[in-house]
């Protein structure tokens, strides 16, 4: 293996490693096959796996997402591709209310275990409807498991673990992070779900990201540390399991809080995070905790316009000054 | 359907009507909550069908699923437990009345959002295709169903894919208040729409239980052959209102009374009699029907309420509910 | 008019006030006509305004809410009912992409005057699929207003604010309190979207609530007063745009503050007000903020079960006694 | 069409491609980013159901949709500066290639989620029967729209309510990379549907400006007089790949050469030529395209950057964007 991968090979990599080590992996989704996906995420799986594994599909993303959880339920591990998070919206009813129910509703009779996987966020530029963040929807609805990696390893790793759980996972995959570059992982890499990693340590201020925010928050630590701010920056890694005894660690030792996240503010993942924050660590704060989130606007097209929007470097380092100086 | 099969058939039937009239008693004592979709006037639909399908096929069915919950195994005692918020309900009291689901008979589940679960049966025999198990895939639904979009998508996907997968309309005539007719721009909601997909409809009178056995029996041949799915509508009519206690007043008095002429049941025994098969034996099969939905209703009555602890209990796999460290 | 009305019946009667003062208000659902709806809740409305204003449709949740928006972006005020808000999942790509995006992304060429009506949360016995509460998922989503009136008149009065304004609102109807009854609204009442109530004044704990957990945070405010605890109970009548002023106001007096919630608790909409309050609330509180919501589990059948993942007002009264204590 | 008509017809052809061209060569340079989704080849389409249409009619389109908004009326300064992110863009750069809109002149949006304006313009056909305008709503989608559950919804309630909307299906034989052949269990996407909803499904040469301009009017008549909607497929050719850079590989040689071979400016320029239009009245037709286009291209380049600030207005009717106080 090179000494670097990006992000986007290691989808496709987790993937083949997966669909080597178990039969029962199977692939579906618009483009997939031939194609090897819109974002040349699964190049080389139909090759390697032929057409009884990869499978492409019609623009049916309700069929889609219904035909993997039928499978799910049936001894498969279905693994399917929603070309861009946003179009979740279109394939919502079952995942939401059928695909994280029916276990419970069932008492237990049935386990449910498929990947969607899906492009998710902004940065390229794609505008209103093809560039959202939408881990916050998943959020929404128990019974999801949300993973969202922010290294080529960690996608390989999560990916392992997605595809081995017996649980539905929503497995994002930011556009923005594509091509991006990381180490490797190893062979029989597996980050198991719901374990975040403190990927940078600082004793001043703790910095919350996931995927995109992840390395602009080490950004914004890096510029800081020339302030004489030293930021500790926890990537979750997932939003469900919520590894809130992580982030609570990390307060423990730096007192100050801030969230960085690419969804809007209203109804995005960091307000569940702050409020068991505002609960349970309301004794480690020394100030406000703060979130740099999306503006509450669709995304705008015009990159001038973007930057308005989400978070950004400047945002971070902003917010943090404010704190420190709090 | 040979005399002894179509006894079998009548007699399961029966222990539906009973159950199905049970449930609604139940309703209306107070002891049944929420809500109940009862599906009397349709068993030959459900019983027909499975007298068609092998043990291992797979089952999606709706709210109004207890005759396919019934038909495919469950016990008349595992539902009406169910329905009355019992431990020993068929999923422990979590699902209810629109939720039946015998997992382990291949009864996969009643869902109770329109159509959402014919990609589920479409991904159930994509998976018995590539397992190689030449199992079927059966999805029940009703009219209403065929005006929502995944109904489309899933034929569609299922014709493409040529799987083993057949989509059977239980065409009563009414989505919830509202007849079909006015809402759907072709006459045979389920049967029209099959050819913009590529695959055989057909129409069948679902009160006629040996009718029914022999189309799914046909259908299933053909697509366990690997000759695709098929829309099968079936004709046929609910004794009660929508729901709860909907007392149906929006249907015509000799819409009603035709219908409960041509009643399922009375034309089993109607056919039981050509082939020579006694009063008293059917008779005895009522009989059994009855027995079996009292006891059930006894036994289901008392049964213990669920441990409150089991809220918390099934959303993970590990049997947990734990969203966070 | 009686000296009461009905939740139930304040719907219909919101809706045919501003049926009779603009004849481009219509309403489209299904078995909303002839059968008057499935709650009882567009009754009478056929009858006074005939089948060109109401209109029954197929169960296309997709079509309902297309053409609600096809109709308002060309000069009617379409009311849009779907029927459980469970439901809101099979037309989510409408109600989070077009709608709520449409005016933005086209630099303000159009307007979204409608409404989409729909009965939403739990206490019926309808089980995972017909009891959640789901106001939730419409907060992730900027750009859609959203309203949850808790009594009769707030019924009448945000109904006519809803259907007056310009911009797309989601009303929430909540089915547990149909059968509730209050005060009827005057002639020409109208309550404007994103004022928050104070319906219950207190100085020693805040309770934030929104439709069905408003009578449930006035009981627990009537138990706590036995004990001397003095709760002010703010109903915030809208998620969007979110009242903050008055929560914050409120916290200013009370120091302590307690959100209570029938959406689950990851990604709730506390999380958003709780972390609007750890911020710019922070110095105002003297307690932990804690968060009374449903459990992250789907909503189970039976009561024995359904009363242990809900707000009660038993558990409202022992958090806000927890922090009394503090 | 006369030959005056048609000779318009042609240069508006003739401004699409070289606008369409335009925006391939600027997205090159790294001037237009995100992507664009040319409508190079699909001319006809635009240009003849727009030569039918009133003014007062509602187009809504997809965002392969730059041909339908130069149709209706925006010019190529407006498209390309929306293009190029600059201020005077038509959505004044907050909505990019896949979302031209220019809803004064009834060009009520272009919207990027397969499927999704079907609905819509079932709604404004709605709205214009209740307001008694006679106006019609027309929807452009392509082929693999009609795998979608939206699709069908609104296929099924427009023919229900009669509704005058027409379905103008783009079949270009491919989705993104995927022949729709591949995905789509019946030959004609579109057409093939129709009766699913009782409704006409028409094929047309979509390359053949008059053949579409023919099939429009008689459509529109027909549900301007209350006769209910209808599909039509149009069966046409992207010259570009699907987006950006996409070189289309997946398209075998000869069909990319036998649909070259049947460019619909072409075609008209043939019908020019036989109605005796003169060689030099064409070239002029060229000749002021490729001057529009060349003026919009400066234009748009030198025209200014949006403020920041508007990227917190316009979300609400009032002009903000403030979500809480
Ligand atoms: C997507 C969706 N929309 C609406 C409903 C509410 N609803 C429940 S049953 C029903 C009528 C269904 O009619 P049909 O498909 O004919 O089945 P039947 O009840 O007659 O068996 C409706 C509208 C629902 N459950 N799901
Ligand atoms: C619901 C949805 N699924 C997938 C996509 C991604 N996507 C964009 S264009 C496209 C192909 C559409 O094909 P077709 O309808 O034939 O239109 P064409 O691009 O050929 O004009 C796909 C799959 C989308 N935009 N929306
Ligand atoms: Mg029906
Ligand atoms: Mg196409």
């Amino acid at each position: 293996m090179a000494d670097v991968i990006t992000y986007r090979d290691a989808v496709a990599e987790g993937l083949a490693r997966e669909m080597r080590r178990d039969a029962s992996v199977v692939c579906l989704g618009e483009d997939i096959g031939a194609a090897g996906g819109v974002f040349k995420t699964t190049v080389g799986l139909l090759t390697e796996f032929g057409p009884e594994r990869v499978w492409d599909t019609p623009i049916s993303e309700q069929a889609i997402v219904g035909a993997a959880m039928g499978a799910a339920l049936t001894g498969m591990r279905p693994v399917a591709e929603i070309m861009f998070s946003d179009f979740l919206a279109c394939c919502w009813d079952c995942l939401a209310n059928e695909i994280p129910k029916v276990r419970y509703m069932t008492g237990g009779q049935v386990t449910v275990p498929l990947v969607v996987r899906t492009a998710n966020g902004g940065g390229l530029g794609f505008g209103a409807q093809h560039s959202q963040a939408t881990e916050n929807w998943a959020l929404t609805v128990p019974g999801l498991k949300i993973a969202a990696p922010a290294t080529p390893a960690d996608v390989v790793g999560m990916m392992a673990a997605a595809i081995r759980s017996d649980d539905p996972v929503v497995f994002f995959e930011h556009k923005a992070l594509f091509a991006t570059k990381g180490a490797p992982p190893p062979p029989g890499h597996v980050v198991g779900l719901g374990r975040a990693a403190v990927v940078r340590e600082g004793a001043d201020v703790t910095l919350v990201a996931l995927a995109s925010t992840v390395p602009l928050a080490l950004r914004a630590a890096d510029a800081l540390s020339g302030e004489g701010i030293e930021a500790e920056v926890v990537d979750l890694r997932c939003l469900v399991p919520l590894d809130m005894a992580t982030v609570l660690a990390s307060l423990a030792r730096t007192s100050r809080l801030v969230t960085v996240e690419e969804n809007p503010y209203q109804g995005g993942w960091g307000g569940t995070v702050v409020s068991v924050v505002a609960d349970e660590g309301f004794d480690l704060l020394d100030a406000p905790v703060r979130r740099v989130a999306g503006e509450c606007v669709p995304l705008p097209f015009a990159d001038a316009l973007e930057e308005q929007v989400v978070p950004t470097v400047g945002k971070v380092v902003a917010e943090v000054r404010r704190l420190a100086a709090y | 359907m040979d005399a002894a099969g179509l006894l079998d058939a009548y007699e399961r039937m029966a222990v539906v009507r009973r159950t199905e009239k049970a449930a609604h008693d139940l309703f209306l004592r107070g002891l049944v909550k929420g809500t109940t979709h009862l599906a009397a006037g349709q068993e030959a639909v459900a019983v027909g069908a499975s007298a068609a399908l092998r043990p291992d096929d797979y089952v999606f069915a709706t709210y109004r699923g207890h005759h396919h919950a019934l038909a495919r195994g469950a016990t008349p005692e595992e539902c009406l437990a169910e329905l009355m918020s019992r431990a020993t309900g068929l999923c422990r009291a979590k699902g209810g009345s629109m939720h039946l689901t015998k997992a382990a008979a291949g009864m996969l589940g009643s869902y109770a959002i329109v159509g959402a679960h014919l990609p589920m049966a479409v991904g159930a025999a994509w998976s018995a295709r590539l397992r190689g198990t030449q199992q079927l895939a059966v999805a029940f639904f009703g009219d209403g169903a065929t005006n929502i979009g995944a109904f489309h998508e899933a034929l569609n996907l299922a014709a493409v894919w040529r799987l083993p997968v057949l989509f059977v309309c239980e065409n009563n005539l009414y989505m919830e208040y509202t007849p079909i007719a006015e809402v759907t721009a072709v006459p045979r909601p389920a049967a029209d729409r099959a050819p913009a997909h590529g695959i055989p409809g057909e129409v069948v009178d679902g009160n006629d239980v040996e009718a029914v056995a022999e189309a799914v029996e046909r259908l299933a041949r053909r697509a366990r052959a690997g000759d695709g799915p098929a829309v099968l509508e079936a004709e046929t009519y609910r004794h009660y209102g929508h729901s709860r206690a909907d007392p149906a007043a929006y249907r015509p008095a000799e819409e009603v009374e035709r219908w409960l002429k041509h009643d399922p049941l009375d034309l089993a025994r109607g056919r039981l009699a050509e082939r020579g098969v006694g009063a008293d034996e059917i008779a005895r099969a009522d009989e059994r029907a009855r027995a079996v939905v009292e006891r059930a209703v006894e036994a289901a009555g008392a049964a213990p309420a669920p441990d409150p602890r089991e809220a918390l209990t099934d959303v993970w796999a590990d049997g947990g509910a734990a969203w966070r460290t």
